[in-house]
């Protein structure tokens, strides 16, 4: 085969065919408040690690919901669990038990 | 035919002239296959005797430099009208480009004159200091396509074959791909406007073809001008090319038919770097799907010899195609030249078969 | 607002492409650079209609301008009847008037670009000329391509082109005044400028990057622009 | 040498429980780092030893803390475990007294009444007589009370009392049953050779009507067996507690503690519970319906139970701490063991933020993460700061850098530690003379974790120190509050003065029952990853309720996190001390407020 | 007595009607179809309480009966005035006079395959939510055009509405509830399926909508995704193909649905422009009826004596509908009794 210096490549879409939902499951069935965030980015917008970082709990959920788990745990990193996504959230989301959930879930066998 | 379809083309009908043509050629398709044009002259001239000009003088449109983003507006839009200078100089007011993308842009270039009469004011200027030219704007503006689609069925009239499985006596299944620049931009410009086109469709089932709608049908080819032409974004081309290719594998195409110069290189040969590079052939015998445009479909079911047409020049061979349809050709004179003098035959790819 | 701004503002490209954004999604839902790079013309759309003058600024010194393909399937699509791939059309101009292009690996590729296609436009009047498409640059072309090339002439003169010859038909020699018309053209329109411009600002950064510079395409830095430092993307 | 079959029993489960305490003992003290057991040795052989006997007679013994909650509660254990103590001791002397052997069996003085039954006694006799009936009838009545208990615990100050499990069910009837059966036995014996007292005597009468004879004997075997049963039982039951709490009171006297998750000393705790249930009602959590309380928590650690959502489920306020008798550190377990298994969190931070500059200041601001929700507190600590004529700075304007607590309280060792170090250089690169904090948590960190080598005080502090030098004026105002004191402020730092100098230096401040150790817990508790903000809310509810807060004008508090979540459920404004202050630096206060203020305080006088 | 015309026998109508004839009006209703109650015919059940549309026509049928003539299958085709009275030529030849004229034409569901890129009328398996509402009609669960169970629903918000491709820049306002309302309907029905909700903004801006919304979350675990349709395509099992960005991550998404309902919004009734021209009053670029005054008057037209209620003068929910529909009675009152 001659060298041709590029490489196809699937496409780089979200594909909810092969949507990946074994985490989300797992965290909604933990901790079922999990489900009501309306993505409105308050958690985002207070959040600490927001400041050095990409963290923000608002995507982490997006990303987990869409089963894109790979860039999920370089985002929850960053979180130093200081928990004011939770007094800002109005949809009351128990975030600081998410996020260990989150950690936990990472780790389990099933990701 | 699906009614709602029907509904959708009667919004998206436009005029075609039906004579004394100018003719402006693309650059792509003369490199690629120049066999395409003379067939379509031959067509406008011999078999639908029409009056067309074909112009010595006339020069690229710069479309690919401008859609590189190397060449100016303003210089584009001079050079557009040089072309039209010399349309009218030669008599002429029904305008032909062969290149999809060229015709795009004229009529993105008509629309801004319209909606902004201060630039064309300028645009005459510069051409008047540049050439001591001026011009009119052409009357009718159609694409190369367009004129086939209206002489679809004279031509199916005077055919000498049909898009017909000779051996199982069903229409061939046939994949349509428009050039994006065809109708994205000015739906009302085209025919059967950007999400169900006509123009080929059209074509195809008049021709006795059936066409089949797949859903990457409106995927672009991924020719993306300057993502091709550098090496380094060239995986985009290919990967939209086997995106498409994937995404009507399942539906068994017996052929690919485009109106566009570039779709036609880039569907062709991606067969052909995905075979070498996935080891992926997209018919089970593994010769891949013929892509040819829709002069070269016109001049093979008019029964001009594939030869002539130019159809050797293709990467995937288009033999199978010509059997199912009952095309007689002479194999060995595929890679001859002018008076039959051999000139060897290519090299056979990897995983690609050729004949 | 800024001097950026009102320089893009001036853009017809830019009046044409651009009304207002609801940010929908109908167009990155379909472009096939969203598909293939990390690209979101909605998003793009957003900066610019954000008016930030320092986010505009690193948008036209990003990759992220380049990645499109100016397809312009974004305009069937959009439901305020913007155009995306005008706006980026005229971000491209901007990042080139500014000489920004050359400050991102995607944009270097312009002097490339501007010596092959643009040098094939005003020496042959031909955009792309298919005797330097050679398969050694362009190897996906396949063996078929190999064998025109080696019968250039002949298969040409086989297929009924009028192989840089006088007169009409394909691929023939086109007269020297319409070269010249052109070359006339590109002068008073800017087209040599912008050309220019390109080759100015190339050669800053080739030599600000200790590249080897010349004429020719063969040196560091266009082959560098030409092969990528990455792999895609 | 007396000896007879019946003892055996008895001799057996006190065999038992002697070699498996020693064993247990031993093998905790073997665990000890060098370190801590050279500690313990400074302390045993040493005058401080006294301090331990002390306490293991005040508190194993006399049970003073349990009086202090409850005195019938109190009674009831100092009754069984002081009584039984010195019946030992003086069944003992009366041993030397009667025996012609210098050394004697153990079960001799439990069974003297067998083996040297007395005829006749002279005065010394009936003396010794009377003293054990005396103690018997107390004991008894301690058991009453315990049988009694179990039915209305609310009698004795309980409003709930422990569920317990099978081996304590037996454990605990064996206990009622020693007595009652020694009573019988002694009882039957004074019947026979007369030499009862008051008790015995009067029992013997009414049993004099049946063969005592052939019964004496069965009589003594029942009270071994009972005994036997007891102590066979005791190292699986609760009634462990009765000798760890010796071997704690000894470790935590040497200034031993707990450091990591299965540390002896944490074993030692664990067996101390006596599961009193005294922390249930301590803990906020029971009345919300959640059976979280050191008691189960520390039962389910011992039998090795799963309980993971007890280890999670726990405001770590601290308040089951304060109350437990034995002096429990249930937290520090509980905090211990969250780090086991999930160390899951990141341990490299890119934080950006780097001090822009450092010249040198005298008090350094960390405003702390949740304070920066709270704008009110920001505002006034800046008024504050500028009134106070110190040259100062905010740290942590950038609102990236945090004190780490919240990790460490999720278990988050490792993460929390580089949190640490980060926000440490930059503390001790600011070059300040004194670091300031509004939040109690930060506050607590810095000053346990941080090692900074230069002091750090609360605002509360230091709002009161500036008040104290007149650095800051104070204008009274005729305003009422009530003051809560934040679980990490008071109980975590012992903070309980200074703010209710500031507060009566500005208003009319109100008792409050549930104050400075006994102060209720907010309910937002960073320290609970477990229940959700619905019974958050619920608690900061119950906890207003408690605080009676509709007679004041405001509720004060020192934290911002305590702030923000009763500030949602609050009846009444509530205000951090700094606002508080700050409003109080000038007359600030908009006429029309005031007026509303004083009618309200005017109504609140009429009440 | 003042005789009045109300034309268009919808909900607005009947209600505008069932007013005036209690304020002692005589009152004729035009009704263009043979039946009274026009779009709320066809709807199953109303949010935000689940009622059932049928209950709520009849109980407003029971109101007329016998106090209202009732003029079905007539159109108005020429109209006059002289001495401020309006001469109404109706298309069975009679000529009636009225002393004032209530237009309630209401609106029409977006003719969805004007969005042609959703392949409506093209694909069997793409419907509309007026559609489905009929699908809802029989208590069964919901099956595609191929008789197969549809497991994987996508509701598409915005179809005919805030785009400025197709003409209609305003937002049909109740679009988004319904969505949610049938998404939970369907949900129910066919348990076990994925539904997912495809909105650009969520307008839940009335009693108990954001309730819908919490509940379609937490108890269906139905999916909502930020971001608009942009191209269907059928695949070879005649599953839908769809195409859109998430646009809250800002990528493209890719997803297979065997049942694709378009959440249609409202236009214009047909013949509500013609109306207007008619009697000469104006309508505005979304060509809905134009009150005199949007916040004083926005049962007037330009015209006196003639008046508009309901969704003839732009999108409403039924609720506002019928409220709008009470207030253009009072205005007609007022109108005579100041003159």
């Amino acid at each position: 085969m001659p060298s041709f210096g590029f490489s196809v490549q699937p496409p780089q879409h979200i594909d909810l065919d092969k949507n990946y939902r074994a985490i989300f499951d797992f965290i909604k069935e933990n901790e079922p408040s999990f489900q009501r965030c309306i993505y409105c980015g308050s958690c985002g917008a207070t959040c600490s690690a927001g400041n050095f970082s990409q963290m923000s709990l608002r995507k982490v959920n997006l990303l987990i919901s869409r089963g894109q788990i790979s860039e999920v745990k370089n985002l929850i990193d960053n979180c130093l669990l200081c928990g004011k996504c939770q007094l800002v959230c109005p949809r009351n989301v128990n975030t600081r038990k998410v996020i260990l959930l989150i950690h936990k879930a990472l780790k389990m066998p099933l990701s | 035919m699906n009614r709602g379809k029907q509904l959708i083309w009667q919004n998206y009908q436009k005029e075609i002239a039906d004579d004394h043509f100018f003719y402006v050629r693309s650059c792509i398709r003369q490199n690629f296959f120049p066999g395409a044009e003379a067939t379509f002259l031959r067509i406008l001239k011999d078999v639908l005797q029409k009056d067309v000009y074909d112009d010595p003088d006339h020069t690229t449109c710069t479309g690919i430099g401008y859609h590189t983003d190397i060449v100016p507006l303003e210089t584009t839009m001079t050079v557009v009208a040089r072309q039209f200078a010399l349309m009218t100089e030669k008599g002429y007011s029904h305008f032909i480009p062969s290149c999809v993308t060229s015709f795009g842009m004229y009529l993105e270039i008509l629309e801004s004159w319209h909606n902004h009469p201060e630039v064309l004011e300028q645009v005459r200027k510069y051409l008047k200091e540049a050439t001591g030219r001026s011009f009119e704007l052409p009357a009718n503006i159609v694409h190369a396509s367009d004129i086939i689609y209206k002489f679809r069925s004279e031509i199916a009239q005077k055919a000498k074959y049909r898009l017909i499985n000779r051996y199982t006596g069903q229409p061939l299944r046939v994949v349509e791909h428009i050039g994006c620049h065809y109708a994205k931009m000015f739906p009302h410009k085209s025919v059967g406007g950007a999400e169900f086109p006509r123009v080929l469709a059209g074509i195809i089932e008049e021709w006795g073809g059936e066409v089949i709608d797949y859903p990457e049908r409106r995927h672009c080819c991924g020719f993306g001008f300057r993502q091709y032409f550098i090496k380094a974004n060239r995986g985009y081309t290919f990967s939209s090319v086997k995106k498409k290719l994937d995404s009507m594998q399942p539906y068994s195409p017996d052929l690919i038919v485009t109106n566009c110069p570039g779709c036609n290189v880039f569907l062709d040969k991606g067969q052909y770097v995905i075979s070498e590079q996935e080891g992926i052939v997209y018919d089970e015998n593994g010769y891949g799907i013929p892509v040819l445009s829709s002069e070269e479909l016109a001049g093979l079911v008019l029964g001009f010899d594939p030869w002539d047409i130019g159809l050797q020049v293709h990467q995937v061979s288009v033999e199978p195609l010509l059997d199912k349809m009952g095309v007689e050709y002479e194999p060995e004179k595929k890679y001859l030249g002018k008076e039959n003098i051999p000139l060897g035959r290519p090299l056979q790819p990897t995983v690609l078969k050729t004949i | 607002m800024g001097y950026l701004f009102d320089r893009l503002k001036n853009d017809l490209h830019y009046r044409e492409g651009m009304q207002a954004c609801i940010n929908c999604g109908t167009c990155t839902a379909i472009c096939p650079a969203a598909e293939y790079y990390d690209y979101d013309p909605r998003a793009i759309v957003e900066t610019v209609q954000r008016g930030d003058e320092a986010e505009l600024e690193s948008l036209i010194k990003s990759d992220t301008i380049w990645y499109c393909g100016e397809c312009m399937s974004c305009r069937t699509r959009c439901p305020r009847n913007n155009t995306p791939g005008l706006i980026i059309m005229a971000l491209r101009a901007l990042s080139q008037d500014t000489g920004y292009f050359a400050e991102s690996e995607k944009g270097r590729q312009q002097i490339y670009l501007k010596r092959t296609i643009g040098h094939n436009i005003l020496k042959t009047g031909y955009c792309v000329y298919a005797e330097d498409i050679g398969t050694d640059t362009h190897p996906e072309q396949g063996p078929v391509w190999d064998w025109r090339q080696q019968h250039w002439k002949e298969v040409m003169e086989r297929l009924g082109a009028n192989y840089q010859k006088p007169g009409p038909g394909a691929m023939r020699r086109i007269p020297d005044d319409a070269i010249n018309e052109l070359h006339k053209i590109f002068e008073i329109t800017g087209g040599l400028k912008q050309f220019e411009k390109i080759e100015e600002y190339s050669e800053k950064k080739a030599r600000s990057l200790g590249l080897q510079w010349d004429e020719t395409l063969d040196n560091e830095y266009l082959q560098q622009t030409y092969n990528g430092t990455r792999q895609n993307s | 040498m007396k000896f007879d079959w019946f003892v055996v029993p008895f001799l057996a489960g006190l065999t038992f429980v002697f070699g498996f305490c020693g064993i247990k003992f031993y093998r905790c003290i073997r665990q000890l780092s060098r370190g801590e057991k050279l500690m313990l040795k400074k302390h045993v052989f040493s005058r401080s030893l006294w301090l331990s006997v002390k306490e293991i007679f005040s508190e194993s013994l006399l049970h003073r803390k349990i009086f202090r909650t409850h005195p019938l509660l109190g009674y009831m254990h100092a009754s069984l475990a002081f009584g039984w103590f010195l019946l030992i001791v003086l069944g003992n002397v009366e041993v030397k007294f009667y025996s012609e052997y210098s050394v004697n069996p153990p079960y001799v003085p439990i069974f003297l009444n067998y083996f040297e039954p007395v005829t006749a006694p002279n005065f010394f006799g009936r003396g010794f007589r009377f003293l054990m009936d005396l103690l018997l009838l107390v004991i008894l009545s301690g058991v009453a009370l315990a049988y009694f208990k179990r039915f209305n615990s609310r009698r004795f100050g309980m409003q709930r009392t422990t569920q317990h499990h099978f081996l304590d069910r037996i454990a605990i009837i064996s206990l009622w049953c020693i007595f009652p059966a020694r009573l019988l036995a002694e009882s039957l014996s004074a019947a026979i050779y007369h030499n009862g007292s008051f008790l015995t005597n009067t029992l013997s009468k009414w049993l004099s009507a049946l063969p005592v004879e052939s019964m004496l004997y069965p009589a003594w075997w029942g009270y071994s067996i009972v005994l036997g049963a007891f102590f066979f039982t005791l190292p699986f039951s609760r009634y462990m507690h009765i000798p760890t709490e010796v071997l704690l009171i000894i470790l935590r006297n040497a200034g031993i503690r707990s450091h990591y998750f299965g540390h002896p000393y944490q074993e030692v705790d664990t067996f101390s519970c006596s599961r009193c249930g005294i922390c249930i009602d301590a803990c906020q959590l029971a009345a919300v319906g959640n059976s979280v309380q050191p008691v189960y928590y520390l039962r389910s650690l011992r039998y090795q139970k799963p309980h993971e959502n007890l280890t999670e489920n726990c405001l770590l306020c601290g308040r089951c701490v304060e109350a437990c008798p034995v002096g429990i550190f249930s937290t520090d377990i509980r905090r211990h063991e969250r780090t086991l298994g999930h160390e899951m969190c990141n341990t490299h931070y890119a934080f950006k933020y780097q001090l822009k500059n450092n010249t040198p200041i005298e008090v350094l601001y960390f405003a702390g993460c949740m304070t920066h929700l709270v704008p009110a507190i920001k505002k006034s600590m800046t008024s504050i700061l500028d009134h106070s004529g110190y040259s100062w700075r905010m740290l942590d304007a950038d609102e990236e850098i945090c004190c780490g607590r919240p990790l460490l309280l999720a278990g988050q060792i490792t993460a929390a530690n580089k949190v640490i170090m980060h926000t440490r250089s930059l503390i001790e690169n600011s070059h300040a003379q004194l670091l300031v904090t509004s939040c109690p948590i930060c506050f607590k960190t810095f000053s346990e974790n941080y090692r900074l080598s230069i002091p750090v005080v609360h605002h509360s502090q230091f709002i009161n120190m500036l008040q104290q030098e007149h650095r800051i004026p104070v204008h009274r105002r005729n305003i009422s509050v009530k003051y809560h004191d934040p679980c990490e402020l008071g109980r975590g730092m012992h903070v309980y003065n200074e703010p209710r100098s500031v507060i009566n230096r500005i208003a009319h401040l109100q008792p409050n029952v549930h104050e400075k150790a006994k102060s209720l817990c907010c309910g937002g508790s960073l320290g609970n990853t477990y229940i959700d903000m619905e019974t958050k809310l619920q608690l900061a509810d119950q906890a207003l309720q408690q605080m009676e807060v509709q007679s004041a004008d405001y509720l004060i508090t020192a934290c911002p996190l305590c702030l923000k979540t009763f500030s949602s459920v609050s009846p009444i404004a509530v205000k951090d001390i700094a606002e508080l202050a700050a409003e109080s630096i000038k007359d600030t206060i908009v006429p029309f407020v005031k007026v509303i203020e004083e009618n309200k305080s005017a109504t609140f006088a009429e009440k | 007595m003042p005789r009045i015309a109300v034309i268009g026998g919808g909900i607005a109508g009947m209600e505008a009607a069932i007013r005036l004839s209690n304020l002692n009006f005589e009152v004729d209703i035009i009704e263009k179809s043979f039946s009274l109650g026009g779009n709320v015919n066809n709807w199953h059940v109303l949010f935000p309480d689940h009622s059932p549309a049928r209950l709520l026509i009849d109980q407003l049928k029971n109101q007329l009966r016998d106090k209202v003539n009732i003029l079905l299958g007539t159109e108005v085709v020429r109209t006059e005035y002289n001495n401020q009275q309006y001469i109404l030529h109706l298309s069975d030849g009679t000529r009636l006079t009225f002393d004032a004229i209530v237009i309630t034409t209401g609106f029409k569901v977006f003719p969805a395959q004007r969005k042609e890129e959703y392949g409506y009328s093209i694909y069997p398996n793409v419907i509309t939510s007026a559609q489905l509402e009929e699908l809802f009609q029989s208590e069964k669960p919901i099956h595609t055009a191929d008789h197969r169970m549809a497991n994987r629903i996508a509701f598409i918000h915005c179809v005919g509405s805030r785009d400025d491709k197709i003409g209609n820049r305003y937002c049909s306002k109740v679009c988004c509830v319904t969505a949610v309302k049938q998404a939970m309907e369907v949900a129910q029905r066919n348990p076990g399926s994925e539904i997912f909700l495809f909105y650009m903004d969520l307008r839940m801006y009335d009693r108990h909508f954001e309730d819908l919304y919490f509940q379609a979350q937490t108890q269906y675990g139905i999916r909502f995704v930020r971001g608009r349709l942009s191209e269907v395509s059928e695949k070879s099992d005649a599953r839908l193909y769809l195409k859109l960005e998430d646009t809250l991550l800002g990528k493209p998404l890719r997803l297979t649905v065997d049942l694709l309902v378009l959440m249609v919004g409202m236009e214009p009734a047909d013949n509500s422009p013609q109306l207007a021209n008619l009697f000469s009053i104006p309508v505005g670029t979304d060509r809905f009826i134009q009150p005199e005054n949007f916040h004083l008057y926005k049962n007037r037209t330009s015209r006196p004596g003639v008046f508009v209620a309901g969704c003839a003068s732009g999108p409403k929910s039924i609720g506002e509908t019928l409220a709008d529909a009470r207030s253009a009675a009072f205005e007609v009152y007022n109108f005579f009794n100041n003159n």
